[in-house]
């Protein structure tokens, strides 16, 4: 186990090494500067700026440093908000998008699995057509539209929901549902595609020959083995979503990090894309290996890290 | 022999599928004793283990559908009782065991939870004591080191130890009928003699009654004291063992027999196999479903049904050849008397 | 012995309906289901599945409409009416007009156009990429996926934007360049999908079976396993026409996709958002048919799924 | 006898598990198989029948070895070789549900092997051939455009026979063809591959636990226990005095369809599971189950010696 | 500053531009919105709330160059001077002013009873080391240049001074002595900039991070900050040590970080705050129209114009016949009110009317754009065929408009190259870009034609002129040069009569844009505010910068 964990610790930093360089050299080549100012100032300023930040210095020499830096695990300093260091701003807006992108993920399961179950318990009836359009609309509806139109039915109309910020529990609500409306919908049509098959497999016809009561079946037998696929998608859908979503934070005034992901490209502040691009790959990175072993957890078939039982 | 426990009565049971109704068994009736072992035989798709799971209602509604008949068992019909009520039967009164041990135990749970389930669910037992109860299952199976076994997941188990978890989980509660579909089939020769020695001595020692079913009439032989032989649906010849093996009256009952090999057959000597394949039940045959196969076909056999003779007081065969001589003058004397 | 005597005596007695039939039992087997071919089974599940024929349906009128009604309509997609601007539906304007009161209903068909291109594109770029990508992946397992599965995660985290101004360096705005910022990363989630499945499937002994007939790997891997996965990858397939065309927006909206006046539903569920509390009309037209279109490709897709699986015409 | 046509030499396959851990699957076994004749090997589920099946024709790579097939040593063939190789020796697998892609026609399964080995020109001849081939298993040319799900087990192993016969192979690793069947059907397969075997003068393999059955078919049979082969001897001569108690206790548990002979038979119950192969006893594999072990089995491997002409048998009772 | 990412309402800053345009005036008491009215939200406490876009990038005076930072530091720092709500700078901190016969020398006294959050007092050594250390190169602040006008303070900010040779001396704790590099007659309204403001020397040596934090931040301003929830939200309360504490009436001020406009309309509809407007949120483009129609907003000029600029190095706008026709092809208002539907104001020129002039008349009313040229669509024609006959065209070249990303942006573009196809049968095509390609291409002349903006960095109109017109300008993003320009703008900088300045300038924009065209002027901007009522005293200033700090709750 321990050897597994460091085999793919390895690849990971591999991949990592390679992530940065790619980035460093792209973000070099693209046009547009982190200095370059609507209104010009003075050459001087300029000169002085550069000199600040240190990109008067060869591009190599800038990579060497950047790389030493991100050793001792730090990124920089942002050239749009001056004297903010990327880890702080880092770690001042992930809080919330963290917040928001747990909320989201659990919503996501349970509503996923409640509709896919619901949709595979009435197979081709009306509840599973019925399921199975709002996860299409669910699809369709992007949340640049979901997210508006909550606000405006919800806060300004009925007056449900405060119209932005995360400080009440109940704020979480509407942002959330815009988030999740498409992982919920992907969810339930991986579970209704699953729970079907698994519905017919032999062990649940066992567990109704022990006289269990349909919900126990369903519960104890029939969930736990529809939700392996479920599980694999959670590894890319945690990292995307716990890093928020530009959309989602703009309209709700939810202080997280999904702006940088865009901001920090659009004011081309170096030190800000590479920091951001770093601690999305790594989370990415940990939520798919995270998912590998829950992956364990869920199906004890997969445990055979290290030895498999006869 | 004591006093009936289960009687089945003209049972059908079809399937709405595409293109139309599978008629998967078409008018079963047969009973078992208190500590009688019964065994059905026939080959795939003859509708055993459809008969079996419609005894427990374990058919799936849709596309499933009882026809007609009734199940009694212990005095009331199983076919018409609340699903509540037939939950305390299932697994409480009749245990199940089933055809493959492979995909008949939840990947994802504990052996050891397997079992507590129905002890919690049926015999209201804390945790505690489902537990002690489940290990002496377990060791009573056969099973070595039953308490680590108990932690393991069926993956982590072989075929036959997870067939003698199948049965740990049907006897759980002590059950009066015990249903084992295909057992073996799964099953290493070596295995499958653990398995059925150890279900020859079960019964012997609880006097369970067994319905056991099976395509390997070889198997039968050393528990059952009956034997329903099905073919397409209905059953076509029943009767003790020693009359099943000794005196088939039925072809096919006889084909089965003949197409095994048998130790001192000599090479030269060819297998007689029974050709063809069963017929599609979605449009079952006019007549004996067994008459496309059946080397003594006759005309009759392809127009109408056989009806039952008896042939002993436990033997009863279905098939033109044994009726005939009656129906012949019947038919006969028809002709004449309309002449 | 009571048997044989049984039948000669019947017979003896009854020569018509006792007469044995006479069977040459070694004969050929036959099959007693009269059966259609397959062609006629994929239709016949297809035009029978109705979930399924009002997708296409839906998707053949759709089409239809946006091939035509640029062409007849008496309003084009780009004329600006500034006297009539965001008018609500009436007998003149379906749809309603826009912000420049240019015809919505002209403009929602253009936009179709666009983005049924740009879908299907993306459908097929999933197929050939994705699907390649995936399959290799999950087929030779080991390095190779490790190695592969690296470089899709890399280019998964590589900021996007990055790489899409980047691409406004080297190419002109247009169709083709957003096909190819489509092509950068879109496959990836379909590859990783694909490799699940192949590495379920591969282990299959038919696959074992091809290779003992010395098939190469490539073939077992197009002919027999990826075939046997088209079930999620059509369902990833009909997801990823959706995001294909919200990603049209994103991109045109940075310079590299259609430019206006042209439209695509993308570009007008963008402009239309802010307007939504006052001139709903501007927002929901573009939304419905997205939705409708969505809704279509997915039961339409469900549909093929079990029409082209041969196992699943059994029941 | 002559040179024999299949011979293997001290075959093993291990398969990596975790860290450096292997699974002896299959552990130096060796036999020799004369052209035409039929060679049973029995054993238990997980005793290594396949893989010692899939490794003789190289669908597995061995871990060392040799496998010599009409003289050439097809463990040293490269790519091209191999593929040419392919073409004599072919397998029919065990599973008639699993080894048959279910969305392929008929056709076009039999077909694939005519297509990889070039072995026809045009479409119609390609068809005209698979018809032909159907023929001769006993289908008729109409199955040709059907699934296999449309196809009883039977009749689905006729077709994995009928792949297995259109490159006109030599020999043919029948792994278990027949397990998976009804008693019923069983007898069909059986006689065909029979049949067969006279009509093209084929060599086979042939994989089973059902010794009823193997003995029927086989000229020679092979008992495997644990990766190792344990007994080898003429087929009667194996049922008539079984030299390992392995054998013994197999044959005793085969169960006879007649009551009479039931009720006289004396079984021998074995104890217990086949062990783990991660971790195999010491000495003989075969102790921990054995009625008649002593200590020095738990020792000493008993070697694989010729206990009389022609019968060989691996145990310390005979030494 | 400038303009930038600010289509028609002066509003939204996308696509980081990162700052916009200061003034513009006068608050405005309103009838108003809708259900609950009142909307007192703590008890007795006075309280005012208005949202900004993003976090400020930098709340330290010598780095923030947006507007988001200028409006919190309005309330957070006091300078020597400040602008009043007509936009007129009027001392703050300085008691006094002394200004030498030449106007070189200025000598200011400071108010003594002036102190920082932590308790320190604001002395003349805080302002001389603030404005030090802006110039210093080390620090690299944008806005240096602001205080280029100090002696010797471009040469230290390059390097080639000491700071002990800048123009700036504390004779004393409260005596602050500024010599200047050449006269400039508007010294004193360049004073009232942020760059302007002090900081303190013993918080802020050694610790560059010290305004990102709370707990670090010192200031000296009207009011102080208690919460920073960054991204979210700043709640700032009145600072009791405010030597002039008794103007301030807000106890306490939420500044909610809000990037969305519809969001901050919706606050605004659910009394959530109570301002949107003058780069404090912006009202929805959508919504306009109907808030203006039914009186809840108002409609504020500010010093801003948006105009598209000419390549003039490249055919065929290198022609000024073909420039003039192209200007002279639109209908301005048609887009005004059709498109941005602000009620901006259409331009013919380049300073925008809320720029002031001499005595007490702003620059337009002293020398209006009237006169430079007309929307003629005949005579646009024939401009367009004798531009292309001299430029020997047969035919309109393939040309583009290019524009930043943004959705104003492209309705005012797509209607203008509507309105081209229809005057002049010509097709332009579009094309955007993300902000930072843009500003690349556009520096690059790599364009045909390419949205601008400009926004005024201190109320004069040299802000404008010299800026966008002459050659030397780094802002001239067309290559416009034309050395009578040039010669009047540098006449106008050099002089100290304010009546010579404005002059020079008003005939210097008339060559640029009446004879040679050298950008396409489409309007001044506005912004749309709202306010919700009972809220007095809180205005949008000249240059369309929110002002809320002397506002008060009724
Ligand atoms: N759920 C179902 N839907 C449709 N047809 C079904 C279903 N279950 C069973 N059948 C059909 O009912 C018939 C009888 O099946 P059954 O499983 O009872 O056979 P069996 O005798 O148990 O065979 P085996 O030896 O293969 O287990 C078959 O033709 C089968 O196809
Ligand atoms: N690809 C593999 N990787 C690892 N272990 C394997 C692999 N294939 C087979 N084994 C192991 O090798 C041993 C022998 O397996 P094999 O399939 O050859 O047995 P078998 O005798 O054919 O059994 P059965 O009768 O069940 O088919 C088993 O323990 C099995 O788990
Ligand atoms: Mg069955
Ligand atoms: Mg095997």
């Amino acid at each position: 186990m321990v050897r597994f964990i460091l085999q793919k610790f390895v690849f990971m930093i591999v991949s990592l090494f390679v992530l940065v360089t790619a980035t460093f050299v792209l973000m070099n080549a693209v046009p547009g500067s982190p200095l370059q100012r609507e209104k010009a100032t003075t050459p001087q300023i300029q000169k002085n700026l550069e000199a600040y930040y240190g990109l008067d210095k060869p591009l190599i020499q800038q990579y060497g440093i950047y790389l030493k830096n991100l050793l001792k695990f730090d990124l920089g300093i942002s050239m749009k908000k001056r004297f903010y260091s990327v880890n702080k701003i880092i770690a001042d807006s992930f809080k919330y998008s963290l917040r928001l992108g747990v909320v989201s993920v659990i919503t996501s399961v349970i509503a996923g699995c409640v509709l896919g179950i619901i949709a595979a318990l009435h197979h081709r009836k009306f509840l599973d057509n019925l399921a199975m359009v709002l996860a299409v609309i669910g699809l369709a509806v992007p949340s640049m539209v979901m997210a508006p139109l909550l606000q405006y039915l919800f806060a300004v109309k009925f007056r449900l929901f405060n119209v932005a910020g995360l400080e009440r529990p109940l704020d979480y609500v509407l942002p959330t549902i815009a988030l999740s409306s498409a992982s919920i919908a992907f969810i339930a049509r991986l579970i209704r595609t699953t729970m079907t098959e698994v519905l017919h497999a032999d062990f649940i016809r066992t567990a109704k020959a022990k006289g269990l009561p349909g919900h126990l079946i369903v519960w104890r037998h029939a969930l736990r083995n529809s939700m392996l696929p479920v599980v694999t998608y959670l590894g890319y859908l945690v990292a995307g979503v716990i890093t928020g979503s530009v959309v989602i934070e703009a309209i709700f005034a939810i202080p997280g990090m999904g702006k940088f992901f865009v901001q920090s490209v659009v004011d081309r502040d170096y030190p800000l894309i590479m920091g951001i691009t770093v601690f999305y790959a790594v989370l990415l990175m940990v939520c798919r290996f995270l998912a590998d072993i829950a992956y364990a957890l869920v199906d004890p078939r997969m445990r055979n890290f290290t030895k498999k039982v006869a | 022999m004591g006093k009936t426990i289960l009687e089945v009565r003209d049972l059908r049971v079809s399937f709405e599928v595409y293109g139309g109704e599978v008629e998967a068994v078409r008018g079963v009736s047969f009973h078992v004793c208190e500590g009688e072992a019964v065994a059905i035989v026939g080959e795939s798709g003859s509708g055993k283990s459809v008969t079996a799971q419609a005894i427990m209602r374990l058919i799936a509604m849709p596309p499933g559908k009882f026809k007609s008949g009734s199940v009694i068992f212990e005095g009331r019909d199983l076919l018409t009782i609340s699903e509540k009520e037939m939950q305390k039967v299932r697994g409480n009164k009749i245990g199940m065991i089933f055809q493959d041990p492979m995909t008949s135990l939840n990947p994802t749970m504990t052996i050891g939870m397997q079992i507590m389930e129905s002890l919690i669910k049926h015999q209201r037992l804390r945790k505690s004591a489902a537990k002690a109860r489940a290990i002496e299952l377990l060791a009573m199976v056969g099973i070595p080191d039953p308490e680590t076994r108990m932690k393991q997941y069926p993956h982590q188990m072989s075929g036959g130890m997870r067939q003698r978890v199948m049965i740990a989980i049907a006897l759980a509660c002590n059950p009066a009928l015990l249903i084992a579909d295909e057992p073996t089939t799964a099953l290493d020769v070596t295995i499958q003699a653990q398995v059925m020695q150890f279900m020859k001595e079960l019964q012997q020692n609880t006097n369970t009654s067994i319905i056991l079913i099976t395509h390997d009439l070889g198997v039968v032989v050393d528990l059952c004291d009956r034997v329903i032989v099905m073919y397409a649906g209905q059953i076509v010849e029943t009767g003790t063992k020693w009359e099943i093996f000794k005196n088939p009256q039925h072809p096919y009952t006889k084909g089965l027999l003949k197409s095994l090999p048998r130790l001192d057959q000599p090479k030269n000597e060819p297998l007689i196999p029974i050709y063809g394949t069963p017929p599609d039940m979605i449009q079952p045959p006019q007549g004996c479903g067994f008459c496309s196969r059946c080397e003594s076909a006759m005309r009759i056999c392809e127009r109408q049904d056989p009806e039952w003779t008896a042939i002993s007081e436990t033997q009863s065969v279905r098939c033109w050849l044994q009726s005939a001589g009656e129906k012949a003058a019947a038919v006969v004397g028809g002709k004449e008397a309309d002449a | 012995m009571r048997i044989e005597g049984n039948t000669n005596t019947v017979v003896q007695a009854n020569v018509d309906l006792f007469a044995p039939i006479g069977r040459d039992p070694s004969g050929k087997e036959r099959i007693e289901r009269k059966s259609m071919s397959t062609w006629q089974h994929i239709r016949y599940r297809l035009f029978s599945n109705k979930l399924a024929m009002t997708g296409l349906v839906i998707i053949i009128l759709i089409t239809l409409l946006a091939i035509f009604v640029p062409i007849i309509s008496p309003h084009d997609h780009f004329t600006n009416d500034l006297e009539n601007t965001n008018q609500p539906p009436s007998w003149n304007h379906w749809f309603g007009t826009d912000d420049l009161g240019r015809d919505m209903f002209v403009r929602t068909w253009k936009g179709a156009q666009v983005s049924l291109f740009v879908g299907v594109a993306a459908a097929l770029i999933d197929l050939v990429i994705g699907v390649v990508y995936g399959g290799i992946m999950g087929y030779y397992g080991g390095k190779v996926d490790e190695v592969m599965n690296r470089i899709a995660e890399i280019l998964y985290a590589i900021p996007y934007l990055l790489v899409v101004i980047m691409l406004l360096v080297v190419m002109e705005p247009s169709l083709t360049t957003i096909i190819v910022a489509m092509s950068i990363t879109g496959w990836i989630n379909m590859a990783w999908i694909v490799r699940g499945q192949i590495m379920q499937l591969k282990n299959q002994e038919y696959a074992l079976a091809s290779r003992s007939l010395g098939a190469s790997s490539m073939r077992i891997l197009f002919r027999h396993l990826i075939p046997n996965a088209m079930g999620p990858i059509i369902v990833t397939l009909t997801l990823s026409v959706p995001s294909a065309i919200f990603t049209e927006a994103f991109l045109s909206f940075l310079g590299l996709g259609v430019q206006s006046p042209v439209a695509s539903w993308g570009t007008m569920l963008d402009d239309g958002i802010n307007a939504l509390t006052v001139y709903p009309w501007r927002e929901f037209f573009p939304a419905l048919f997205l939705s409708l279109t969505m809704f279509a490709f997915n039961v339409f897709g469900d549909g093929l799924r079990d029409a082209f699986d041969p196992v699943m015409r059994k029941s | 006898m002559s040179q024999p046509f299949i011979e293997v030499h001290g075959l093993t396959k291990y398969f990596p598990v975790g860290r450096r851990r292997v699974l002896k699957a299959v552990d130096g076994i060796q036999f020799t198989i004369q052209k035409g004749e039929t060679l049973g090997l029995v054993g238990e589920s997980g005793c290594g029948k396949t893989t010692a099946g899939r490794t003789v024709i190289r669908l597995y790579e061995p871990t060392s070895g040799r496998v010599l097939i009409g003289g050439t040593d097809i463990t040293r063939l490269k790519r091209s070789g191999l593929k040419a190789f392919r073409r004599k020796m072919q397998m029919i697998f065990q599973d008639p549900y699993a080894s048959l892609n279910p969305r392929m026609t008929v056709l076009d399964i039999i077909g694939e092997a005519l297509d990889i080995h070039g072995l026809v020109k045009s479409r119609t001849e390609r068809k005209y051939r698979v018809e032909q081939l159907l023929e001769l298993v006993g289908l008729s040319a109409e199955h040709a455009s059907r699934y296999p799900h449309e196809f009883s087990g039977g009749q689905r192993q006729r077709i994995g026979i009928t792949r297995a016969l259109a490159v006109e192979p030599e020999f043919i690793v029948c792994d278990e063809p027949i397990s998976a069947l009804d008693v019923s059907i069983q007898a069909q397969i059986v006689n065909l591959l029979i049949d067969l075997q006279k009509k093209m003068g084929l060599t086979y393999l042939f994989v089973a636990h059902d010794l009823a059955m193997v003995k029927y078919v086989s000229d020679r049979i092979a008992v495997m226990y644990l990766g190792k082969i344990v007994e080898l001897a003429r087929s009667e001569d194996l049922y008539d005095d079984p030299q390992h108690p392995y054998t013994q206790a197999l044959l005793s548990a085969i169960p006879i369809p007649d009551p009479e002979a039931e009720a006289k038979k004396e079984r021998i119950i074995l104890r217990g599971e086949l062990p783990n192969p991660m971790n195999p006893p010491s000495g003989c594999p075969f102790r921990t189950r054995c009625p008649h072990a002593k200590e020095r089995c738990a020792q000493e491997a008993p070697a694989f010696r010729e206990v009389r002409p022609g019968h060989w048998a691996a145990c310390h009772l005979h030494a | 500053a400038c303009t930038s990412g600010n289509n028609n309402n002066g509003g939204q800053n996308q696509n980081g531009g990162e700052t916009a345009p200061p003034s513009g005036n006068s608050p405005s008491t309103n009838t108003q919105t809708g259900d609950d009215s009142n909307a007192e939200p703590t008890g007795g406490l006075k309280e005012f709330r208005f949202t900004i876009g993003s976090e400020p990038p930098s709340l330290d005076p010598a780095l923030s160059t947006d507007s988001q930072s200028y409006i919190l530091g309005l309330g957070l720092y006091e300078g020597l001077f400040r602008l009043n709500p007509e936009g007129i700078s009027e001392p703050a901190l300085a008691e006094s002013i002394v200004v030498s016969a030449d106007g070189k020398t200025y000598t200011f006294k400071l108010h003594q009873g002036a102190k920082w959050t932590n308790g320190d007092p604001v002395t003349a050594h805080d302002f001389e080391y603030s404005w030090k250390r802006t110039l210093a190169p080390e620090t690299a602040a944008d806005y240096a240049y602001m205080l280029y006008y100090l002696e010797n303070g471009e040469k230290y900010n390059a390097g080639e001074a000491s700071a002990d040779e800048v123009g700036v001396k504390a004779l004393d704790d409260y005596t602050l002595e500024v010599k200047l590099e050449s006269a400039t007659p508007y010294f004193l309204d360049i004073l009232a900039h942020s760059s302007y403001w002090p900081v303190n020397k013993n918080v802020v040596e050694g610790r560059p991070d010290w305004a990102t934090d709370i707990k670090t931040l010192v200031t000296n301003g009207p009011f102080k900050v208690t919460e920073w929830q960054h991204g979210g939200k700043l709640v700032l309360e009145k600072n009791p040590d405010y030597y002039n504490k008794d103007k301030i009436n807000f106890d306490k001020v939420t500044v909610l970080m809000v990037e969305e406009d519809s969001t901050v309309f919706n606050l605004f509809k659910t009394d959530e705050i109570d301002w949107i407007g003058a780069q404090a949120g912006s009202v929805p483009t959508d919504q306009v129209t109907q808030v203006l129609q039914s009186g809840e907003a108002k409609v504020m000029p500010i010093a801003s114009t948006y105009y598209y600029i000419f390549n003039t190095t490249k055919k065929p706008f290198s022609n000024a016949k073909i420039r003039k026709a192209f200007a002279m092809a639109i209908d301005r208002q048609a887009i005004i009110d059709n498109v941005t539907k602000a009620n901006q104001e259409p331009a013919f020129a380049l300073v925008p009317p809320s720029i002031r002039g001499v005595e007490g008349k702003s620059f337009r009313e002293l020398y209006p754009d009237s006169g430079y040229f007309q929307e003629n669509v005949e005579e646009a024609r024939k401009l367009l065929a004798e531009g292309l006959q001299e430029e020997g065209l047969s035919k309109f070249p393939e040309v583009t408009l290019l524009y930043n990303t943004n959705e104003g942006h492209k309705a005012i573009a797509e209607a203008i190259v509507d309105q081209w196809r229809k005057n002049l049968g010509v097709e332009v095509k579009l094309g955007n870009q993300e902000w930072g390609t843009f500003l690349e291409t556009r520096d690059a002349l790599q364009y045909d034609i390419a949205r601008a903006g400009w926004g005024a960095d201190y109320n004069h109109p040299i802000s404008f002129s010299y800026d966008l017109i002459h050659s030397k300008s780094g802002n001239n993003d067309g290559a416009y040069a034309n050395p009578q320009v040039d010669q009047l703008l540098e006449q106008a900088i050099a002089s100290s009569d304010e009546k010579t300045v404005m002059a020079n300038i008003a005939e210097a924009e008339k060559i640029a844009i009446a004879d040679d065209m050298a950008i396409l002027p489409i309007y001044y901007y506005t912004t749309v505010t709202m306010i919700k009522p009972g809220i007095v005293d809180v205005v949008s200033d000249y240059a369309g910068y929110l002002n809320w700090v002397f506002g008060d709750r009724q």
